[in-house]
């Protein structure tokens, strides 16, 4: 089974060409069946796979498809690399990513573009599945720009409103500045190992550089570049929320589940190399605690559903980046899994929400949908018990392990966590309290079909349970420490963060006890409101320093200084025509003086050289 | 005087002998064809008689005249062209009204002063075969008497002409009071047999120079160029543009070779300063011109700057590469230039001289032909691969880089890259897209020919030189034996 | 030997140049322009009978005599070309012939 | 005694043909420029070139001179031209070519000065140059007829009456 | 004898189209795709002797000589490497590309402008072949008289301004090239006494380092003029803008590439030394005008002369690349020359096609087209994709084996050129946006792709594709060619 590997990734492409050759001329169902059909083989083929991989010696598995290019000492094949990272990556793709095709296909029934949309989600699929699977850096780029188009494709895919289509160049432009240092640690790699398969790499990183130097700190820093764009950190987070301009089951799969982890899963992968840069890796645990930070505040202020979302799905990330820089490897991972299963369900939940709703996104035009949306609702408290990290769902268990590792790093990158860990409890609750509570404003006016609901209970049963799934991830990772606080004050003080923020949850959303407009209201919370609104002023911040500069430094140039030299000397020439033409007044008297000067000067010139 | 001198003397006798042919033809009866044809088939006989000799060269024919193969090639040269100017001479003319017979006689002794010009080994005999070029061109240049600009254009050209001759003359006069010879090989040994230089030789050379820039339209000789190309019937411009100055500046090289004259190295800095010149203010003077007789003009001054830039190389390299170079480039000029000429020759009516950019607004789709001609001399003017143009400019590039005159190869790519501009304006022009207007029957048939023949030699020349290179080369060491 | 230094022949005939060549420069009538030239022609041919006499051959007053036959020419067409242009111009101002510039 | 002559002579010679090329009047100018040609001719026969002398006083001063007269005389210029040349001969119209040529002047002065002494005056009879004419010049000689043909020529054509019917294709 | 004929077939093909022109404005094309098939077909018989090449060394193919101009040791002297074949493969592919987008475009005059198109094409396969360098730089001079009428007559509304800009530029810089030509051979003529312009015999010229450095760099700037690479590249918007959509694929998919090639065929090789010395400055100006073209692209309104920038951005790649003069590099060039030929030609298709529809190229004036065009705006959306270096398609590689072997020279500023990745989608989305995403502006009623529009598009996605996916087949065509060059060098 494990030899159709490179079917994995390939059946989804298919699907993709099939869509994009055929297009709308099919059928609808015709086209949810292709769409939808080939992840699920994807899927079924990769469960298939991965269950005789765990079940076997665990050995990674490596198959070669084939060469890409070969020049001089340079040898890129197309290979695929499997172990227990890669099947973990591989379930959360195929899987989550099968249970959102099918969700879309209720979705986007009646979107004129369902061909469209399906197409670039296969080819979303297929990029990230070679993102994952490659045993070498360039096809794993090859994958990671793949996603980065599948994208800006699926943001932009509402293409009539250009605000999508800014949206859509932002998020591909800003991971690309990421993606430019991911390159040039590929080149300075290369340079210096002659190799770009990843596990010989991590070999000759080892075996060639001292841990500390300049090299390895340099390349582990570019990757880092690479994985702070893709996954949406400080200080290149600020497209993710807008991202959001795409429909939901795309937020859901791209910017929660699947490709703003790839981040993650490159650090993870490269593992070594970051291990023999202790300082990067410092660099990444402070990264993800101040982006978990920035993005859980930032939460508490929007008002847009899938912006909250948004928000925290960047507050995760930092948790997951946290946890590998403190050498938490495998609990990143694995809070990567648990995180896909329950944003994913949030998201989509979240888009039933909108779906029904006509559209709409300010979750303080919606509330009491407790009722009339009971499956969303209890989707919503499920994802939320998971995302704040409330006992006994999947995403305790994650969290968990990372605030404990965290603490065995540093006492204060824990605190951060934590606060962290309270703030999504806030954030999470108060979007569960104030469109599933209160008043009902508006009459739902869709019903789900089975395509939409399904997938959710999946998902909610998997965010449920999903933290009793046990990878043997310790086959891939180095065990660096084993923690045994069962029940010390650390302990405590980390289960018990979510519950403070619940309750100030509560006491502000539910109960009323305290008003949020109050607080608010106050100058000093205000400003600090917008400030939180608006992303901490990243955008502001770029678009002052880089956008707008370029903008006005490319316009004001638009005619091509350069050409300017060549336009003057053509408007020499015309000057220098203009005064001998004056020479030229058609009077013999002249002419003749011009000769007899002429003589004069050559004279003058042949005796005086 | 014997009679293998007079027989070597034969092209240059039926020339003249048939300048007396069609003055008593016209004494006889006045007939612009019968005219016609006496002189043509004067000219082909010179042609031939040309040929006979050259087996016999070298003769040394008293002190005045030397026919070797130098002379013998550019006498073939101008006698060549002289009949393609014939050719559109009697297009031009033979519907125009008044006596255009003796145009025809002013046209053979031009060519019979040219032609002693190339090969004269004497100042006397280099004077008379300038000076009866000169006076023959005031009166064609002038000759459509019926309109002003010819006329003012030859008042102008004999008075400069006047004034350059005197420069010329002046200029003899020192050198025969320092050398006490007027025989080109007598003052070369007299130039080799002195150490230093002499000042009032040097000056005289100088003075010799001027009245010879004047001729070739150097800068600042140059002033009248383009008033009287402008003045001039087409073919006649053509003429004065070709055989004048071809024969002039075969005169000056053959002047400089054979009286060592090279070894006054002041000359080549006064040479240097007016080739760059002439490069630089020819072109910028034709850049925006619409008059296309003057834009010609303009460009012939840059053309003779490029040719002086071979000749001045001549200072540090053999002479048979400068020889070789000088005679390619001139060729493919007297190619091109009798071609551009002979196309606005024949756009031209009695009426209107066709010299405003505005005739020649699509002319490619109008007269095809006329204009794929015109398009291919320009091209070669600009020295654009596929053209003789090409060939000689390449000539140009190697004997001033073997020189290493790389001042003056800087001034030709600049001078080049403003030429190409002008150039391509015309042919620009003569591709837009105008309506059909009314075409001009084309029954110039002797002028078609000769711009058939024109051009297949233009390209004939360009994608195969080497037939004509073997020949140049044998006069380029014709000439080295001469020394 | 009559012991005139060749050298003030020679001057004499410059000078008769340049006032030859300031009057082609000055005057603005045609005749005149035409006359200034016969006096420049003449000077070179001064010239060539001092160099002539210094060497004390028949060359310098052949070239004379060749000038000569050049200024009869050359009168005989400027000033043909003097009449057509009064019949046609009613002047003689050479600086009002510049139909033909730029 | 040689040199005396020679000196007035030349200074007869300049003076008249200064006066010639300020003269307003073309009759005054062309009677100086005789005058001039007149002393030119003297000169020649001090030099020793007699036969040349003879030329010149026939020949220029003669029968070329005798052509300004005529086209002076068809053409009747009156007093109107004498106002006019007036007005053209100011003297800011003098100042420039007067400068140049003295430059030109000064320079022939060195070169004429630096280029080496010599003496003059040997006498060569018209026997000899008719020999020489008539010997290594004889080409010289049948060049100069054609020459004088062309200018025939040319002056025959020129000197033809403006053709009446022709309009004239005069551009702007 | 296969060499010549290459030339000639297109020449006779040219003269073949004009005159055929006399009975139907219809033929000229025809005779156009049959001049490149029969073209195409004698392309492939020397491919076959690729494997079966046993008389000559595995570089060259295949030669032919001729003496021409003796006197100066000039031979008409042809021969085929690896490097030339894909340049040739690549001419003919976008001939039928231009004959393609010229198919309806033009409307007047065709058989004067199919010769025009088709005498190019010859100049160019004359210039990749030629290995004598004075017939090099004939064949040179030759291909831009044709593309100066197609531009002048039958280009837009400045055409005139652009084809003269064309020339003249083309022109000075190439006689540059003539002096450093002539200054060769008389250096070599000084060294050995004979004249000689073959390029085998002037390899071996001794040359003073001084000399040698000017002489280069008369070739250079030829080169780079054509190529182009900042400050030279001012003319090429111009002409992109101006020329007819035929020309516009011509100039961009293999005009361009003579200057590449030249760089490649002599300027290192011919001066290994002094090309050595100068290369931190040659690889600056490919830097300076990968970026400085990209920033200019985005900054432009009119769609072909975002196009034209986008091309000089990445001819810029090679000017890196060849002067890092490693194997890594120099393939990479030649990954990039083809597949930016396929993609800058697809994408003045495209703008072409845009032109023909809308009567326009000013991006203000369109927008929303996706709705109207699906399958234009899903071809235009893939060449984007490809122009600003996705992987997978044949940019990619050829720009990623260019910046690698820099890299391996020069970190620093291979680094810096990097970050044109983040500059490309900033042009490359504008264009999408601008044009095709957004809401609907006017038009309504337009006919998408033709199926002549299909095939074509098809054909260069195709390539596209293949060349990102599976690059190996034309890397080792031109393997030999490059492992050669370098060993020159050593």
């Amino acid at each position: 089974m494990i030899e159709l590997l490179g079917w994995v990734p390939l059946f989804p492409f298919l699907g993709f060409l099939i869509l994009v050759l055929a297009g709308e001329r099919l059928s609808k169902p015709l086209i949810s069946w292709v769409g939808v059909g080939s992840v699920a083989v994807s899927a079924l083929l990769a469960a298939l796979i991965g269950a005789e991989f765990l079940n076997g010696t665990l050995q990674p598995y490596h198959l070669i498809l084939g060469d890409w290019m070969k020049v001089d000492d340079l040898s890129i094949p197309f290979g695929f690399y499997l172990d227990a990272l890669s099947v973990t990556m591989l379930f959360v793709v195929t899987g989550v990513g099968f249970l959102i095709h099918v969700y879309s296909a209720g979705f986007m029934e009646d979107d004129p573009g369902y061909a469209r949309f399906f197409a670039y989600m296969n080819l979303f699929v297929s990029a990230m599945l070679v993102l994952v699977l490659a045993d070498n850096l360039v096809l794993l780029y090859l994958g990671w720009e793949g996603v980065g188009l599948g994208s800006y494709l699926l943001i932009g895919f509402w293409y009539e409103d250009p605000n999508n289509g800014y949206a859509a160049r932002k998020a591909f432009v800003m991971t690309r500045v990421g993606d430019t240092a991911l390159l040039i640690g590929l080149f300075l790699l290369f340079t210096q190992l002659h190799t770009f398969d990843i596990q010989l790499l991590m070999l000759r990183a080892m075996s060639q550089w001292t841990p500390g130097t300049l090299l390895p700190v340099a390349a582990a820093a570019l990757l880092l570049g690479g994985a702070v764009g893709k996954s949406a950190q400080l200080p290149l987070q600020s497209w993710l929320p807008d991202a959001m301009a795409g429909p939901t089951p795309v937020s859901a799969l791209i910017h929660a589940a699947t490709m703003v982890t790839a981040g993650v899963y490159l650090i993870a992968r490269t593992n070594a190399l970051f291990m023999m840069a202790p300082s990067v890796q410092f660099v990444v645990a402070v990264i993800g605690t101040l982006t978990l930070l920035m993005a859980g505040c930032s939460a508490l202020a929007q008002t847009d559903i899938k912006r909250i979302l948004a928000y925290s799905t960047i507050s995760q990330i930092g948790y997951m980046f946290l946890a590998l820089g403190v050498g938490a490897w495998s609990s990143a991972i694995f809070h990567l899994l648990t995180h896909a299963f329950f944003k994913a369900l949030l998201f989509l939940a979240a888009g039933t929400v909108i779906f029904c709703f006509h559209h709409e996104h300010n979750i303080f035009k919606m509330g009491g949908l407790r009722k009339a949306m009971p499956l969303a609702f209890w989707s919503f408290m499920i994802g939320s018990a998971a995302l704040s990290a409330l006992p006994f769902t999947s995403g305790f268990y994650s969290k968990h392990e990372i605030l404990l590792a965290a603490y065995e790093a540093s006492p204060v990158l824990w605190a951060a966590g934590c606060f962290g860990a309270m703030i999504t409890g806030i954030y999470s609750f108060r979007l569960i309290f104030v469109v599933f509570f209160g008043v009902q404003s508006q009459v739902v006016e869709k019903s789900l079909d089975w395509k939409m609901s399904v997938p959710l209970i999946l998902l909610g049963a998997l965010a449920l349970f999903g933290g009793m799934l046990k990878i043997p991830l310790d086959s891939v990772f180095p065990v660096l420490f084993n923690h045994d606080h069962t029940f010390d004050l650390v302990s405590v003080i980390t289960v018990a963060a979510p519950f403070i923020g619940l309750s100030i949850a509560v006491l502000y959303y539910l109960t009323g006890t305290f008003s949020a407009q109050r607080l608010a209201g106050s100058g000093l919370a205000n400003q600090m409101r917008i400030f939180f609104f608006n992303g901490w002023g990243m955008d502001t911040l770029y678009d002052t320093l880089v956008v707008r500069p370029f903008k006005t430094i490319a316009k004001l140039n638009k005619n091509d200084a350069v050409d300017g030299i060549y336009t003057t000397i053509a408007l020499l020439g015309r000057g220098g025509r203009l005064m001998l033409s004056a020479s030229q007044t058609g009077r013999i008297r002249w002419y003749a003086s011009s000769m007899a000067l002429g003589t004069v000067v050559i004279i003058a010139i042949g005796w005086l050289s | 005087m014997n009679i293998n001198q007079l027989i070597a003397l034969a092209p240059v006798i039926t020339l003249a002998g048939t300048a007396i042919a069609v003055m008593l033809g016209i004494a006889v009866r006045r007939n612009f064809i019968l005219s016609f044809g006496i002189a043509a088939v004067g000219i082909i006989m010179s042609l031939m008689a040309l040929c006979a000799v050259w087996r016999g060269s070298p003769v040394q024919v008293t002190l005045l005249i030397r026919m070797d193969v130098y002379a013998l090639f550019y006498m073939a040269l101008l006698l060549s062209a002289g009949l393609a100017v014939l050719g559109f001479c009697y297009d031009y003319f033979k519907d125009r009204e008044g006596e255009n017979e003796e145009l025809l006689l002013l046209l053979l002794t031009a060519l019979l002063g040219a032609s002693v010009l190339v090969a004269s080994s004497h100042f006397a005999a280099f004077f008379l075969g300038l000076e009866t070029l000169s006076i023959s061109l005031f009166a064609l240049i002038s000759y459509p008497l019926n309109q002003t600009r010819p006329l003012e254009a030859a008042i102008k050209y004999l008075v400069l002409s006047g004034v350059s001759s005197a420069f010329l003359l002046m200029g003899m006069a020192l050198i025969y009071a320092q050398c006490g010879e007027l025989y080109f090989s007598g003052i070369g040994r007299y130039i080799a047999s002195r150490q230093d230089m002499n000042v009032m030789v040097l000056s005289g050379i100088i003075l010799i120079v001027a009245g010879l820039g004047f001729k070739l339209s150097l800068i600042p000789f140059h002033l009248w160029t383009p008033d009287v190309y402008e003045g001039a019937p087409a073919p006649i411009t053509a003429f004065i543009a070709t055989v004048s100055k071809g024969a002039v500046f075969a005169l000056l090289l053959r002047y400089f070779v054979s009286t060592d004259s090279y070894a006054y190295t002041p000359l080549l800095n006064v040479f240097s300063v007016i080739a760059g010149l002439s490069i630089l203010g020819g072109n910028l003077l034709a850049l925006l011109q619409n008059n296309v007789k003057r834009l010609l003009a303009y460009s012939s001054i840059a053309h003779m700057g490029y040719l002086l830039v071979a000749f001045i190389a001549g200072g540090s390299i053999s002479s048979v590469l400068v020889v070789e170079s000088v005679t390619f480039y001139l060729l493919a000029y007297f190619i091109t230039t009798i071609g551009a000429f002979g196309v606005v020759s024949v756009l031209s009516t009695p009426q209107t001289e066709a010299d405003d950019m505005s005739f020649y607004r699509g002319l490619f789709w109008r007269r095809p032909w006329l204009a794929a001609t015109f398009t291919l001399m320009l091209l070669s003017l600009a020295g654009i691969p596929l053209t003789a143009g090409f060939i000689g400019k390449f000539y140009i590039f190697t004997s001033a880089a073997d020189g290493r005159l790389w001042g003056l190869l800087l001034a030709i790519i600049v001078g080049s890259g403003l030429g190409l501009y002008y150039y391509l304006r015309i042919i620009v022009v003569m591709s837009m897209n105008v309506e059909a207007t009314a075409i001009k029957p084309a029954q110039d048939w002797i002028s078609a020919a000769t711009l058939a023949v024109l051009t297949i030699l233009l390209v004939g020349f360009g994608i195969y030189p080497s037939l004509l290179i073997n020949i140049i080369q044998s006069v380029s060491y014709g000439m080295e034996w001469m020394l | 030997m009559n012991g005139i230094p060749m050298e003030h022949g020679l001057l004499l005939s410059a000078a008769l140049f340049v006032l030859g060549l300031i009057g082609v420069l000055v005057r603005r009538n045609l005749i005149m322009i035409l006359m200034s030239l016969e006096v420049m022609l003449n000077a070179t041919g001064l010239a060539f009978i001092v160099a002539g006499s210094r060497w004390g051959e028949a060359d310098g007053q052949i070239m004379f005599l060749l000038i000569l036959t050049l200024a009869a020419a050359e009168v005989g067409v400027g000033l043909g070309l003097v009449l057509q242009i009064f019949r046609r111009f009613h002047t003689l101002d050479a600086d009002s012939l510049n139909g033909m510039k730029g | 005694m040689t040199l005396t002559l020679f000196y007035i002579t030349s200074a007869v010679a300049v003076f008249a043909t200064v006066m010639m090329i300020t003269r307003l009047n073309a009759v005054h100018g062309l009677l100086y420029l005789i005058l001039s040609l007149l002393a030119v001719g003297v000169l020649f026969f001090l030099l020793g070139a007699h036969f040349a002398a003879v030329l010149e006083v026939i020949i220029y001063a003669g029968a070329i001179m005798v052509l300004f007269v005529f086209v002076i005389m068809m053409l009747n210029q009156g007093q109107k031209t004498i106002e006019q040349e007036r007005v053209w001969l100011q003297p800011g119209i003098w100042i420039g070519p007067s400068l140049l040529a003295l430059i030109l002047f000064v320079e022939m002065l060195f070169i004429v000065v630096f280029g080496g002494s010599a003496e003059t005056g040997r006498v060569v009879n018209a026997k000899q140059v008719g020999i020489a004419l008539y010997g290594p010049y004889l080409l010289a000689v049948e060049l100069a007829s054609m020459l004088l043909l062309a200018g025939l020529v040319g002056a025959y054509h020129l000197g033809k009456p403006i053709l009446k019917t022709t309009k004239t294709g005069e551009r702007s | 004898m296969i060499l010549p004929a290459l030339i000639c077939v297109l020449l006779l093909g040219g003269f073949a189209a004009w005159f055929s022109e006399r009975w139907s404005p219809e033929v000229p094309r025809w005779v156009g795709i049959i001049t490149l098939t029969f073209e195409a077909l004698l392309l492939v018989l020397p491919y076959s002797w690729v494997e079966h090449a046993d008389g000559l060394s595995s570089v060259w193919f295949a030669d032919f000589y001729s003496p021409w101009i003796p006197r100066f040791g000039i031979g008409f002297h042809l021969a085929m490497d690896g490097l030339s074949l894909l340049l040739i493969a690549l001419t003919v592919l976008l001939g039928f590309m231009a004959v393609s987008s010229s198919w309806t475009e033009i409307k007047c005059r065709q058989g004067f402008f199919f010769f025009n198109l088709l005498a190019c094409l010859a100049g160019t396969v004359g210039v990749f072949l030629a290995v004598d360098l004075f017939l090099f730089f004939f064949f040179w001079e030759l291909m831009i008289i044709p593309m100066y009428f197609l531009i002048s007559i039958w280009g837009h509304e400045n055409r005139t301004y652009a084809a003269i800009k064309l020339f003249i530029f083309t022109q000075v810089s190439s006689l540059l090239m003539l002096l450093a030509i002539v200054a060769l051979v008389l250096i070599h003529h000084k060294n050995g006494g004979t004249y000689s312009f073959d390029y085998f015999e002037l390899l071996n010229t001794a040359l003073d380092p001084d000399g040698a450095f000017w002489l280069m760099l008369g070739f250079f700037i030829a080169f780079t003029v054509k190529l182009p690479a900042v400050p030279f590249h001012t003319w090429l918007p111009d002409a992109h803008t101006q020329a007819p959509t035929g020309g516009s694929v011509i100039l961009a998919g293999v005009m361009l590439k003579t200057g590449a090639y030249g760089l490649l065929r002599f300027v290192i090789p011919l001066f290994p030394e002094a090309a050595h010395q100068f290369a931190p400055v040659a690889m600056t100006l490919g830097a300076v005008s990968v970026l400085y073209a990209a920033i200019m692209a985005f900054a432009q309104s009119d769609l072909k002369r975002l196009i034209a920038y986008t091309s000089v951005s990445h001819m810029g790649f090679i000017l890196l690349g060849v002067f890092s003069w490693n194997l890594l590099a120099l393939q990479g060039s030649v990954i990039t020359m083809l597949a930016h030929g396929i993609s800058a030609s697809a994408l003045f298709m495209i703008a072409g096609a845009l032109q023909e529809r809308l009567h326009t190229r000013e991006m203000g004036n369109m927008g929303g087209l996706w709705f109207v065009l699906p399958a234009l705006s899903a071809l235009a959306l893939f060449f984007a994709a490809a122009s600003l270096g996705l992987p997978g398609l044949g940019n990619f590689i050829g720009e990623f084996l260019v910046l690698q072997g820099a890299f391996s020279v020069n970190m620093v500023l291979t680094s810096v050129t990097t970050l044109v990745l983040i500059l490309a989608p900033v042009y490359a989305l504008i264009v999408m946006q601008k044009v095709f995403y957004g809401p609907l502006y006017q038009y309504s009623l337009l006919s998408d792709v033709s199926r002549r529009e299909w095939v074509s598009l098809g054909l260069l996605v195709l390539m596209t594709v293949w060349l990102g996916l599976s690059p190996q087949a034309v890397l080792n065509v031109s393997a030999p060619a490059m492992q050669n060059s370098i060993a020159m060098e050593r």
